[in-house]
């Protein structure tokens, strides 16, 4: 298989994230969004190109997809450790590109008409372009590494871009957080590699998942406190990956990182770089597998669950649409972690792997469309708050039909594209670990409650007098929603377990449909109970909400995760290290310095009193002096 | 005249010109031609570096040997391996580029470009020697001018500053001298003729009981101009007091002269007491790093937040020396180069920003992105560089040194490494706290909204130095390799 | 009779001495300075050196001391009191000084030293013969030197003390 | 020789004149009087010459000699710090050494 095409796929966006950045006041913005859109038209033409060659044409041989790698040596560590740069072409990495370049592309196109008219047009372009190239970069990884490298630009790229809106404090101190937040799980991930290469002498992917390789043959070779030091090496991988897709509870920047434009969040923030932690785990699935026997991954299923459930329940009582939809990304986040972290390798007991994988490519559409359909209305309602809004149905169709379609794909309401992915994980979830099960089921009915809920509330429900009246976005915003929202609709019916299962050989699923039908039936309660609460201009969810009174507080508050974050920062490291450590060096460590400097002056200046300038005062110190030596010669060293 | 002796060569003839110059015109364009040749000398001897060392497997090319004082056997001995060639490769363009943001210094134009030039030999001559004495004096020379830049052109309490400054290194220096005649007076242990030649006394094997006692005295009498806690207090308020172009240099080039100092002298020639004394010293280093990092954070001038994630980088050069194998010295190394350019470039914009704004304190300031856009991307930049991103030079020599640390296999080294590790969390807490509060946000003040826009000679010093950042961090793999390279005669004496 | 003599001249000296130097009147001081000089010159003629006690009394206690005389009368008024030490100076030296002497003392006393006995009387001439002796063990030479350092010891003390022109001139004070 | 008077006892007494020459040298105030002092130094070291000549040596004349010398010089000596001290006088209006400590620092 050819694979020099593909190296284009992320080299066309760094060119146009350079022209764009280079030369950023010379260019006109309408130009700059053409440049952009054109150059992602381009890589997204690659991609799918890339993706019919791979799963239709070259890719599979005997049965079995290949992996097709192909690198350079980018720095040497050592004689045997050293990064290296390419591109890795297996199922996963071909079906994040698809994911990536579809979204990414319908973002541009969007963000023509949502950005339009704003100072730093050219420069939104140019750090879109910086955050695509980024996302392929990591998404074609071949070692730990380059994945590392990619995910810290992945990281820039979001920072800058939350804190597009620079001169408000809000955007700025989200940006702050988002970045910090998950350089602090970057930690656990650099170490976790440090970890790797050390014992495994290796960063390649190929070397360190090959399941009749050393590194997975001989985990179990060194251990510490009781766990193989590899195990370790995951979690700490996991760490960093819980931080890039907001796993409790690293979970608390992605809520603030919705201070950046519409458009990025359903790019960054829901589609693509927040998958990126679900990409990591998938991308290391057999050594999680097959190390300590799964032991790692069984933290992934449990944190994948509570997230999933921690998130759905604190998205019932927020206000601001982008944060429910922040806080449902997290719980679907969480639901492919659950998957992955319950699956199996070889054939059918891989199901969790490719529901998860699945997950991720449905989930990127519908909530990239949510986010895009949010973004319409926030274009034209000027406000993010669902009190704001109510009654659009009438003003924006379009929105309001791909919105529900999209709400409907989330619920699991088949034959939406949710539905099918959705089923399987909880099938492969049903397979495992019953408990899990609930409360994967549990969370498909608040997913549901809580969508309709913003639902209702955009589009029906009384309507909010507008000072403007509110009118449906312009093409280039609409054709994205249209296009996103068909495949919500198409997505479910692709066949993915041909194509990217944990061991690449495929199998055949079906509907397991008694199973598939209690999530359905679940989904629709929810749909209803939003409906009995929200459609109807009812009191019934004040009273609710009063009724449960502090736990409503406590939720809507997100239990205060915030708060304690906050304190752990400002409180304890600002006032309790930074602040003592700072005064530590200017009072002790240099006021010790400057004490020796000091006493050295006073010191002089009490001898030099003795340089009093009288004869007498030499003489006397003389005649002592010879007294002494006389004593000390004639007396005690007389030998 | 032999390639390397241009390099003391060309400044001193640099001073002759200047001698003669009238006023800052004068003055400064012969400064820049002076660095411009030698930069372009540096650059040509990287060339030449790659050429002969094609033909020649020595530990050091060009070399060329003059006794200037026979009776101690004191020689002028040069010569120049693939760190040295690296380290005179920044040195050439943070002087050049210093040369460019002093472009405006207006009282005592000449004797500020003439000590700044003086200064400049003393870290050429240092970076070529390979004679002990030599290279002590090369150092002293390197040193001395630093008392006169900041007492005379400096701000704030400079006379404090410079005074602190100088003492310290010179008490360092009197440190550095005992170990060096110790070292001098042990060079040959059959009784015959003594020398300071640092590749004849590494061909000796130096008592045991004689490295263990020498060995610290060496690496403190560097590691304080590299800023090893605790006698890093130096700098912050030398960087502060002193004026840009010499905070530049300061922290870009001399700064590094410790470290190189503490590779070659005290590593290579002194190993085993560098194995005795390593634990040691690796907990001041990494008590360095992190307090560098925290200590900046509290800190609300912006030269001081500066200066202490100088204290924090430099503590990991030489956390990165200690740990005695190739993979973290070679970080240490490209550290040193990567600390170099981004240091010097984060005072040439901290020096740009106060001359508009008048200010340091980065309370009084906020949304200069919207006032200076040009300034305020490239400290973003040099912002990310300094934080550890992939792309710029910082994360090649960063995960060079974590890498190498993590090749020790023992609870002590682990646990140091990782705290040093977690440094890199704190830096991104500082550095993301400066450009929230400093270039993002609402413009603070409406004299901000007319500053003026960047000169052209402020964008080429600061794309002089951008360059080398991006160059490094995009394509590492030649100088890492060169580094790599020239390593290979050291490591060997590392039992 | 000798032994007499010698320690009533000891006390005497040792007394005024002390007297002389702890004194806080200027002339006082001085004459109790005389009183020890001819002290010395009476212990000169137990000696039997009547030839150097001469010269004791006249360039001493003729000479010198009128000399001193004369300077404490022209800078002083006769009556002033002198400034003292301070007291815890003058403990300290005086501390010192007795430590001193007890090193001196039992230097000297723990000293064998080679005494021979003798009554000899040393004649004026045999001191002259041995001044102008130009042979060897002859003193012709300090002798000269002597007379030249007095010389210039002259002159110099006429242009010091009637110094005043040369700062004149050059507008100096101290 | 004195009869009955030891070479002990005579050193004895110009040790003790030697140190109250030496007392009176730092304690003093006044110019003239450490000239005194200076003096009562002098005379202590000529006595001890004279006396180890007489005692030990009485056929040889050096230490009588030597005393003649020290005499003339302290002779020499004496004039010239009494032209000093009134030609400082005249300065400065003082012969207390307080007032001429320019040696100071």
């Amino acid at each position: 298989m050819n694979l020099g095409y593909i190296l284009l796929i992320p080299l066309i966006p760094l060119v146009v994230f350079l022209l764009l950045g280079i030369f950023n006041q010379r260019i006109k913005p309408a130009i700059s969004g053409y440049i952009g859109v054109f150059g992602l038209l381009v890589s997204t033409i690659l991609s799918c190109y890339a993706a019919y060659q791979y799963f239709f044409v070259h890719g599979k041989v005997n049965g079995v997809y290949q992996t097709f790698v192909e690198k350079t040596v980018w720095m040497n560590f050592s004689d045997t450790l050293h990064i290296d740069m390419g591109i890795f072409i297996d199922p996963i990495s071909v079906m994040m590109l698809v994911v990536v370049s579809t979204v990414s592309l319908m973002v541009h196109i969007y963000s023509r008409g949502y950005m339009k008219g704003d100072d730093g047009y050219t420069k939104f372009f140019a750090f879109l372009s910086l955050f695509s190239f980024s996302m392929y970069g990591l998404v074609l990884a071949t070692n730990l590494f380059q994945i590392y490298i990619f995910w810290e630009l992945v990281g820039v790229s979001s920072y800058l871009l939350i804190g597009y809106y620079y001169t408000k404090e809000s955007a700025v101190a989200a940006a702050k957080k988002a970045f910090i937040v998950t350089r602090f799980a970057d930690l656990g991930f650099l170490i976790g590699i440090l970890i790797m290469g050390y014992y495994t002498g290796t960063y390649d992917f190929e070397t360190l998942n090959d399941p009749e390789g050393n590194a997975i043959l001989n985990w179990a070779s060194t251990s510490f406190m009781g766990l193989s030091v590899l195990t370790w090496g995951l979690i700490l991988i996991f760490i960093g990956g819980a931080g890039k897709s907001a796993m409790f509870p690293l979970h608390i920047w992605l809520p603030d990182a919705m201070e950046g434009p519409t458009p990025v969040s359903a790019l960054i923030h829901a589609a693509t770089m927040v998958v990126a932690g679900v990409f990591l785990v998938a991308r290391l699935f057999p050594m999680y597998y097959f190390i300590e026997d799964g032991f790692a991954l069984n933290i992934v299923a449990f944190v994948g669950a509570f997230s999933a459930l921690f998130a759905a329940i604190i998205a019932i009582t927020q206000t601001d649409i982008k944060r429910v939809l922040a806080f449902s990304t997290m719980s679907q986040l969480g639901y492919m972690m659950l998957a992955l972290g319950v699956s199996g390798y070889d054939g059918h007991e891989g199901l969790g792997y490719m529901a998860s994988m699945f997950h991720l490519f449905t989930h990127a559409m519908f909530k990239a469309l949510l986010f895009l359909g949010a973004g319409s209305v926030i274009h034209a309602v000027h406000s993010n708050y669902l009190k704001d809004m109510g009654g659009l149905r009438k003003y924006m169709p379009i929105t309001n039909i791909t919105f529900l379609i999209a709400a409907l794909a989330i619920s699991g309401v088949p034959p939406f594209a949710g539905f099918f992915s959705k089923d399987e994980i909880l099938v492969a979830v049903y397979e495992h670990n019953k408990l899990l099960y609930f409360v994967g089921v549990f969370v498909a009915g608040l997913t549901a409650f809580y969508m309709f809920r913003i639902y209702f509330g955009i589009f029906w429900g009384k309507e909010t007098k507008y000072e403007h009246k509110p009118h449906e976005s312009p093409i280039s915003m609409t054709f994205p929603l249209l296009f996103l929202a068909l495949m919500s609709i198409l997505g479910g019916f692709i066949p993915f377990s041909d194509f990217v299962t944990a061991d690449k050989a495929g199998f055949e699923a079906h509907l397991n449909y008694p199973l598939a039908a209690v999530a359905v039936v679940v989904g629709l309660i929810g749909i209803v109970l939003a409906w009995v609460f929200y459609k109807k201009e009812s009191d019934l969810a004040d009273r609710l909400a009063n009724f449960f009174g502090p736990l409503y507080q406590w939720t809507s508050d997100k239990f205060y995760f915030d708060a304690i974050y906050l304190f752990i920062t400002k409180k304890i490291l600002f006032k309790r290290v930074a602040a003592p450590i700072a005064w530590f060096d200017r009072n002790i460590v240099d006021g010790t310095m400057n004490l020796i400097g000091n006493s050295t002056v006073k010191t002089s200046e009490k001898i030099k009193g003795m340089q009093s300038g009288k004869v007498q005062d030499y003489a006397f110190a003389f005649m002592a002096g010879v007294v002494i030596l006389a004593i000390v010669f004639v007396y005690l060293w007389a030998e | 005249m032999d390639i390397l002796s241009l390099f003391i060569t060309v400044p001193v003839l640099t001073i002759l010109a200047l001698v003669f110059t009238k006023g800052l015109r004068q003055a400064r364009i012969v400064s820049m031609i002076g660095s411009l040749i030698q930069l372009a000398m540096t650059i040509n001897l990287v060339f030449a570096y790659f050429k002969e060392r094609d033909i020649n497997q020595d530990i050091m090319v060009f070399t060329k040997d003059v006794v200037w004082f026979e009776q101690f056997n004191i020689h002028y001995a040069i010569g120049v391996d693939g760190i040295s060639v690296a380290l005179l490769l920044l040195t050439a363009i943070v002087v050049l580029a210093g040369v460019f943001i002093s472009w405006k210094m207006s009282d005592l134009p000449k004797e500020f470009f003439i000590s700044l030039i003086v200064l400049s030999i003393g870290v050429y001559g240092f970076f070529i020697s390979l004679d002990l004495f030599t290279m002590f004096v090369f150092f002293e020379i390197a040193v001395i001018p630093m008392y006169l830049l900041i007492g005379i052109w400096g701000t704030g309490p400079r006379e404090y500053a410079a005074m602190k400054l100088t003492l310290m290194l010179m008490g360092a220096s009197a440190i550095l001298l005992v170990a060096i005649l110790g070292i001098y007076f042990n060079s040959n242990t059959d009784g015959g003729p003594l020398t300071f030649n640092i590749l004849e006394i590494a061909k000796v094997n130096i008592p045991f009981e004689v490295q263990k006692l020498f060995f610290p005295l060496t690496f403190i009498g560097f590691a304080v101009i590299g800023a090893l806690f605790p006698f890093h207090t130096w700098s912050p308020d030398g960087h502060a007091s002193a004026p840009t172009a010499v905070s530049m240099l300061h922290a870009g080039v001399l700064m590094k002269l410790g470290g190189y100092g503490v590779f070659r002298v005290a590593m290579y020639l002194l190993p085993e007491g560098a194995q005795y004394w390593s634990w040691f010293f690796i907990i001041l280093a990494a008590i360095g790093v992190i307090y560098g990092a925290f200590s900046a954070i509290k800190q609300t001038d912006l030269k001081y937040i500066n200066a202490y994630s100088s204290v924090s980088h430099l503590g990991l050069v030489l956390f990165a020396l200690l740990m005695l194998n190739k993979t973290a010295w070679n970080g240490a190394i490209l550290q040193s180069l990567s600390h170099g350019f981004m240091t010097a470039l984060f005072f040439a914009l901290i020096g740009m920003i106060y001359e508009r704004t008048h200010t340091r304190d980065v309370r009084k300031l906020g949304g200069l992105l919207k006032v200076i856009p040009f300034i305020s991307a490239i400290y973003v930049i040099a912002g990310l560089a300094s934080l550890g991103l992939p792309g710029f030079s910082g994360f090649v020599a960063e995960m060079n040194i974590f890498v190498g640390a993590f090749e020790h296999d023992d609870m002590f080294y682990r646990i140091v490494t990782i705290v040093s590790v977690s440094a890199i969390v704190v830096t991104a807490v500082y550095i993301l706290r400066v450009v929230g509060i400093m270039l993002m946000g609402p413009v603070k003040n409406k004299a901000f909204l007319s500053l003026e826009k960047v000169t052209w000679y402020e964008q080429l010093g600061i794309l002089l130095l951008l360059i080398p950042i991006v160059g490094m961090g995009v394509a590492p793999l030649w100088i890492s390799d060169m580094i790599l390279a020239s390593l290979h005669p050291f490591i060997h004496g590392v039992p | 009779m000798e032994r007499v003599i010698f320690y009533i001249l000891a006390v005497i000296m040792i007394v005024f001495a002390i007297a002389s130097v702890t004194s806080r009147k200027m002339l006082r001081s001085v004459i109790y300075l005389l009183f020890v000089l001819c002290g010395i010159a009476g212990v000169y003629f137990l000696i039997d050196y009547n030839f150097l006690a001469a010269i004791q009394l006249t360039v001493y206690a003729g000479g010198i001391i009128v000399l001193i005389i004369f300077s404490v009368l022209l800078v002083h008024q006769i009556e002033m009191k002198l400034e003292m030490a301070k007291t815890s100076k003058q403990i300290l030296t005086g501390l010192a000084c007795v430590i001193g002497l007890g090193v001196f003392l039992t230097t000297i006393y723990s000293h064998d030293f080679p005494v021979v006995e003798n009554s000899l009387t040393t004649t004026t001439s045999a001191i002259g013969t041995k001044l102008l002796s130009y042979e060897a063990g002859g003193f012709i030479l300090p002798f000269e030197l002597v007379s030249v350092l007095l010389l210039a010891a002259m002159v110099g003390a006429i242009i010091i003390a009637k110094g005043g022109k040369l700062t004149d001139r050059n507008d100096q004070t101290i | 020789m004195i009869p009955g008077i030891s070479i002990y006892e005579l050193l004895t007494v110009t040790s003790i004149l030697f140190f109250i020459g030496v007392y009176g040298f730092i304690t003093r105030k006044n110019l003239i009087s450490i000239l005194i002092s200076v003096e009562l130094i002098l005379n202590a070291s000529v006595i001890n010459f004279v006396v180890i000549n007489k005692y030990m040596y009485p056929d040889m004349l050096q230490g009588v000699l030597f005393s003649i010398f020290i005499i003339a010089v302290a002779a020499a000596e004496t004039a010239l710090a009494v032209s000093i001290i009134i030609n400082l006088y005249r300065q400065i209006n003082s012969v207390e050494v307080k007032d001429i400590e320019t040696m100071k620092y």
